[in-house]
């Protein structure tokens, strides 16, 4: 459990925030300049606070109450810097070793082959950190960090320089590295994606303030209506348990009190319980009897709200069967043409496709 | 081609030299490495007495060093009598003379080469887990060694040369204290000397020259190479 | 190598006596089988040096000044000091450029010299500038040269200045004037225009080396001065 | 016109592509490490070719036949580094100034002022790039490129550091240096909507060899069923004409032959003609009558080809009543559940909300 | 508190000092950056060219550079009777030596941070059109700030400390060519002039401190303020 309450001023900018972070991942959010890449700074003990208490676990790391301050080598976090800073005079292969001599041996809990084989930097182990491209460099970087099996780690955008496959390819790696070592996670990104399907809790800076602090459902729900630039970063988090795992269509069904949800991809095991990520914009409703579509998800519901603005765009929200709420983008035009009001009984249809394994918790790579 | 006497010059020369530069290294990574790094009350001061033997005429640095280092000197006495370090009259005080004539271009050298290195990456160790002198050994020193390996070089070369403060501090008695440099001095007082001191001098550039090809190829080579 | 020769007497001699007393050296080494080491700098160098300990057994000095050093700081053996040779101070140009000038008292240099420089040992430091000066000054004409002085680190420098006309004049020694073909001695100073050129010789107060007594009696000996003369060298007074 | 014919070898890697790039963007797309940062070095003449000729309209920039070689400096070609490389000893307003000066009058076309303010870098004028954060340094770089009006403009990944509404904001400008100042550019990126939306050629470049070239609809749709993980890449384009804008409801509509299709926001002028992108994810299929649904636009057109695979997922793809092609993902399971088949009347249910402003030309960022 | 003739000296050597290293700076800066990034054959001859007053005896030094550079050496003939530029018996005569014998230590700390440079930011400066000599102007000189202050200062402080080279080369002409070192040396050479020259050393090493003082502010001033 990270949890950092600081301040620190810098020129016109200064940064005043508190967090706790569980035991999953902790998404750091917001817009360019908010603040994001100091946090992590001042969390690896790589800057100072003005003021403020940084603890992680029982550890305190900073205090600047007390005096307290414990060094970065002897954090035991990994960083994942957002410009890879590796180290140009050692070969890729040094590079990643470099931090395992200081993991005490029980706490190697991640395999360099594997790091390697899921990064798919095998080739690149004899070469020099200058002869790399630029994702190339981070995905060494991330694999650098990852072999120290660190007790928290933090990542700076890690992804933000590779192209989607090779991001689908790192995602449940990361997991993994969650899951399996329980290793806490401080995520920056500006991918909504990797944030809802990562983290369990987002916090939302700006400015250098905290705006929201809650579960990806909650931080990216739209609670207005988002300037619509924004909408794709607005979902809604679904929770349900997998009811059947099909081998054959190689789907999954996920079984919420308002209907049954068509997942591609096998999910880990049936009865599991899993959080689906739906965009705002990635939802169709629909009145009367399900039509005849090739969506094999209708959850039912009905009109909570309608909220609508000078743009294009209504934001509706349905309250499900279960008492969740549902995002869903529709045109103002739309929402006008189907005479869409408060209390409407609609049918929320999502396309299987457009589930993003980075929007689904425990799905590793579809096969194709 | 060379006196016996002049083998001895030049052997005692590489001797001073290389004892000179390797002796001084790590005191002057030191200094350095404060200059570059640290911020405290006097830290010009400090510098300036580094680049004292620089400023001072070498006549001037080997006396001070006689008065200091000397069998009657404050530090020579103490030395001798504890260590069984004796500099003067000694290849010893040679050397110590190279050293501390070459030391503030060593220092300037290395502090050039660490000014220039990005912090971040020494970070980078830190979140490693690597403690602060396993990240000087295995990033910051590799990281300066152009300028180490400069720093080095300018010192060997300026043993090689030194003159003025060796034969103020520990004379200029064949096969103890006479390097190339002050047989070239002696010769000159001779007539007729010029020849002599003419094929010592280019004695002396051709071991500075191989030393400067060796550093040169020993960076390239650090810097193609694999690990470090 | 040559290592072990310090089982023979040390000798810290000035530095413009090094051509005739490796000659010596070599002689002695010839004739008894032992070595000799000799360091040579500037006088005043090694007398400092002896003052701060150093394993000197006998020193040879270029003028009386830094002998006196050590003598009033009881650093030498006074009953064996002498004075080994003397020297005559000369006044050159390059060769072919100038004629034979007297020199007298109030003799014309200043105007001779025009303007060039004349070379010679540093006047504060070098035992050559030292003599040169007395010896203008006791000729009367220190007041016009002294600005057309040039004063170098040694005598050989001074030499070389005038040897490559440089400088339109030079005072040397005679011994250094002898050995550079390039250099035509115009004048010899009168030996009363300036104290007594001599090189004295002591053994140190801390002399060890048991030959230090025999090699000093050998450089006073018939052999040695024979090798003096050679080298222009003259008998003091 | 840029025409690029060159071969490049560095230890294993080897690069050998020959393509043309016209009057508008040329997308440079592909994985990490494909040789999409060293082409733009050869064409900016950082780097020399082993072999080859690159052409800018006239001029030959470099021919190692002839010898010819035209410096870095005198190519006017800007260039907008992955790692934005400010410089930093000089602060944010020298930097943006520095190539100003050797922009010739007449070809000073991009207003400082218009830069600073879309860039949102007003505030850090006096700043050193050390005190800036990553997305900071990137759109300073940007800014700096941009302003000497180059006569080819050279951009690797410049808004991977950047948020979504960030990118939203930018984009519209690089726009309008491709439309209004006529600047060629050569964008690389990994975002398929970024690349779709403003390139009209793509190149996908895959272990340093072109593997496709071609308009994005061409490149960038699914020739074969392609691993799920690239299934958010593919997508079609139309072309339609702008009917009507529609200023109340904030949407413009476009008439294509097979049907309307409406889009968010308020395209330039009625008359227009436009390019659509849309990702074969965001593409339902209907069969029967149109249903009741909130999506505005339906498509009308029949099954040409079903490809499946062992994976989860269908590729369908639509003939529409114009000859074009519309590509689907669904699942199998939706597939098989509705029966479909090569020959069928289909409709295609496209969400206006779901069309990215990156995917559709001349579309400014659209009033929330 | 100093004699005319000190003054005479202190402000000499403040004169030569300043014009020595103000004069060889820009041929040092050419020779670092042909150094740091240009590769020929004889590359290591230049170096070792460079290197030679470090390595060889000062009066070796100065007696090549009377040779070289005296009214009958083969430059100095030609510059006295071409460009009026003597430098036999003149203090511009010590100038020159003082540069040459910092000009080694200048072009190291020049050569090192010119080699720390990152050249892709010279790139990015030529893309936005900046030619060459441009570009070696506002971006290569001033990352390299640091390596020519600090050349500057070392060759500096070792004009204020030459003695050997320039006493060979120009004699010691006091308020011509007695610089502080000559002015020391002399004193050493004196019966009892120790205290002399101990207080001729301090003015020195004064000196020396202050530009050490003026090079670090002027270094840290220029990584803080706004612009080039
Ligand atoms: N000296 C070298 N030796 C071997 N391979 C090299 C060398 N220099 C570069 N490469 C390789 O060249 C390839 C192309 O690099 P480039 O920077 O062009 O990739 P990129 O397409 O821009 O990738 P990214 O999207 O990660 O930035 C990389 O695979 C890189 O590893
Ligand atoms: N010395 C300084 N003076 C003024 N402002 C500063 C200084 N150093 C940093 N800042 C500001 O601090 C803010 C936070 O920077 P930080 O690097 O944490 O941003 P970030 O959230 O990581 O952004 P990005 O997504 O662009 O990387 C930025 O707006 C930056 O301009
Ligand atoms: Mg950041
Ligand atoms: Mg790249």
């Amino acid at each position: 459990m990270i949890s950092v309450a600081v301040t620190l001023a810098r020129g016109d900018f200064s940064l005043d925030v508190a967090f706790e972070g569980g035991a999953g991942v902790t998404g750091l959010f917001g817009p360019s300049g908010c603040g994001k890449t100091t946090v992590i700074r001042l969390v690896a003990g790589l800057d100072r606070p003005d003021a403020g208490r940084i603890t992680l676990g029982e550890r305190v790391l900073i205090d600047t109450a007390t005096g307290a301050r414990v060094a970065p080598h002897r954090r035991r976090i990994g960083l994942v810097f957002q410009d890879a800073q590796l180290f140009p005079h050692l070969d890729v292969a040094t590079n990643l070793a470099y931090g395992r001599f200081f993991t005490p041996k029980p706490a190697r809990r991640v395999e360099t082959a594997a790091v390697i084989e899921v990064l798919g930097i095998g080739h690149l182990m004899k070469r020099r950190p200058e002869t790399l491209s630029g994702g190339e460099k981070q995905r060494v970087a991330i694999g650098r960090a990852l072999l120290t099996s660190p007790e928290l780690l933090l990542m700076d955008e890690p992804l933000a320089a590779l192209d989607d496959r090779r991001k689908l390819e790192i995602l449940p790696f990361i997991e993994r590295l969650r899951d399996e070592f329980a290793i806490p996670i401080l995520y920056v990104s500006h991918s909504v994606e990797e944030v809802a399907r990562l983290a369990s809790t987002v916090v939302r800076l700006e400015h250098g303030r905290v705006a929201r602090i809650g579960t990806p459902g909650e931080v990216l729900a739209p609670t207005a209506l988002a300037p619509s630039t924004g909408r794709f970063e607005a979902i809604s988090v679904l929770t349900g348990r997998v009811t059947r795992i099909d081998p054959a269509y190689g789907v999954s069904f996920v079984e919420h009190p308002a209907g049954r949800i068509v997942v591609p991809g096998l999910l880990e095991r049936e009865g599991a319980e899993v959080h689906i990520a739906i965009r705002a914009t990635d939802v169709t409703l629909a009145l009367g009897r399900t039509p005849q579509v090739s969506v094999r998800t209708a959850l039912a519901g009905r009109v909570a709200k309608v909220a609508t603005d000078h743009g294009p765009f209504a934001l509706v929200t349905m309250e499900l069967a279960s008492g969740d709420r549902l995002h869903a983008y529709a045109t103002r035009l739309a929402v006008d043409d189907l005479g869409l009001d408060v209390g409407d009984g609609v049918q929320a249809l999502i396309k299987a496709v457009s589930i993003d394994e980075r929007g689904v918790q425990g799905l590793g790579v579809v096969a194709g | 081609m060379f006196t016996s006497e002049e083998w001895t010059a030049i052997l005692l020369s590489l001797k001073v030299g290389s004892i000179a530069t390797a002796a001084s290294l790590p005191v002057a990574i030191a200094v350095a490495w404060v200059l570059a790094r640290r911020d405290f009350r006097g830290k010009s001061l400090v510098d300036g007495v580094v680049h004292l033997p620089l400023v001072l005429p070498p006549v001037v640095t080997g006396y001070a060093l006689l008065l200091l280092f000397g069998r009657r000197g404050v530090f020579g006495a103490f030395l001798a009598d504890h260590l069984g370090l004796v500099f003067s009259f000694r290849w010893t005080g040679a050397a110590l003379a190279a050293g501390v004539m070459g030391f503030p271009l060593m220092v300037r050298a290395i502090r050039l080469s660490l000014e220039a290195i990005d912090v971040r990456v020494e970070q980078a160790a830190a979140t490693l887990g690597a403690p602060p002198l396993w990240v000087f050994a295995t990033v910051t020193l590799p990281l300066a060694s152009r300028g180490i390996v400069a720093g080095a070089v300018l010192a060997f070369a300026k043993a090689l040369g030194e003159f003025g403060a060796t034969i103020t501090f520990v004379s200029n008695i064949p096969g103890q204290t006479q390097t190339i440099p002050s047989a070239i001095y002696a010769l000159t007082q001779t007539p007729g000397g010029e020849a002599g001191a003419l094929k010592l001098s280019i004695v002396a550039a051709g071991i500075a020259l191989a030393a400067l090809i060796v550093s040169e190829v020993s960076v390239r080579r650090a810097r193609r190479g694999a690990a470090a | 190598p040559v290592a072990a020769q310090s089982s023979g007497p040390t000798v810290f001699a000035a530095a413009s006596m090094k051509t005739a007393l490796d000659e010596v050296v070599a002689a002695w080494r010839a004739r008894s089988g032992r070595a000799v080491t000799v360091s040579y700098a500037s006088a005043g160098a090694l007398a400092k040096q002896i003052e701060q300990g150093a394993p000197a057994d006998l020193f040879i000095s270029a003028d009386l000044e830094w002998m006196d050093f050590l003598e009033t700081r009881k650093l030498i053996r006074p009953e064996t000091r002498t004075n080994l040779v003397a020297n005559a101070l000369v006044l050159i140009a390059p060769a072919g450029t100038a004629s034979a000038i007297d020199i007298v008292p109030g003799f014309p240099l200043a105007t001779a010299i025009g303007d060039g420089k004349l070379a010679t040992g540093d006047i504060r430091s070098v035992p050559v500038g030292k003599y040169a000066k007395a010896a203008l000054t006791s000729l009367g004409v220190w007041a016009e040269v002294e600005p057309k002085i040039a004063g170098t680190e040694n005598v050989r420098v001074a030499l070389a200045l005038v040897a490559r006309g440089e400088a339109k004049f030079g005072i040397v020694y005679a011994t250094d004037a002898g050995s550079e073909p390039k250099v035509t001695v115009v004048g010899t100073f009168p030996a009363s225009s300036h104290p007594p050129i001599v090189y004295p010789a002591a053994i140190t107060r801390d002399a060890t080396a048991p030959d230090a007594a025999a090699f000093l009696d050998f450089l006073k000996g018939p052999e040695a001065a024979k090798i003096f003369a050679a080298q222009g060298f003259t008998r003091p007074q």
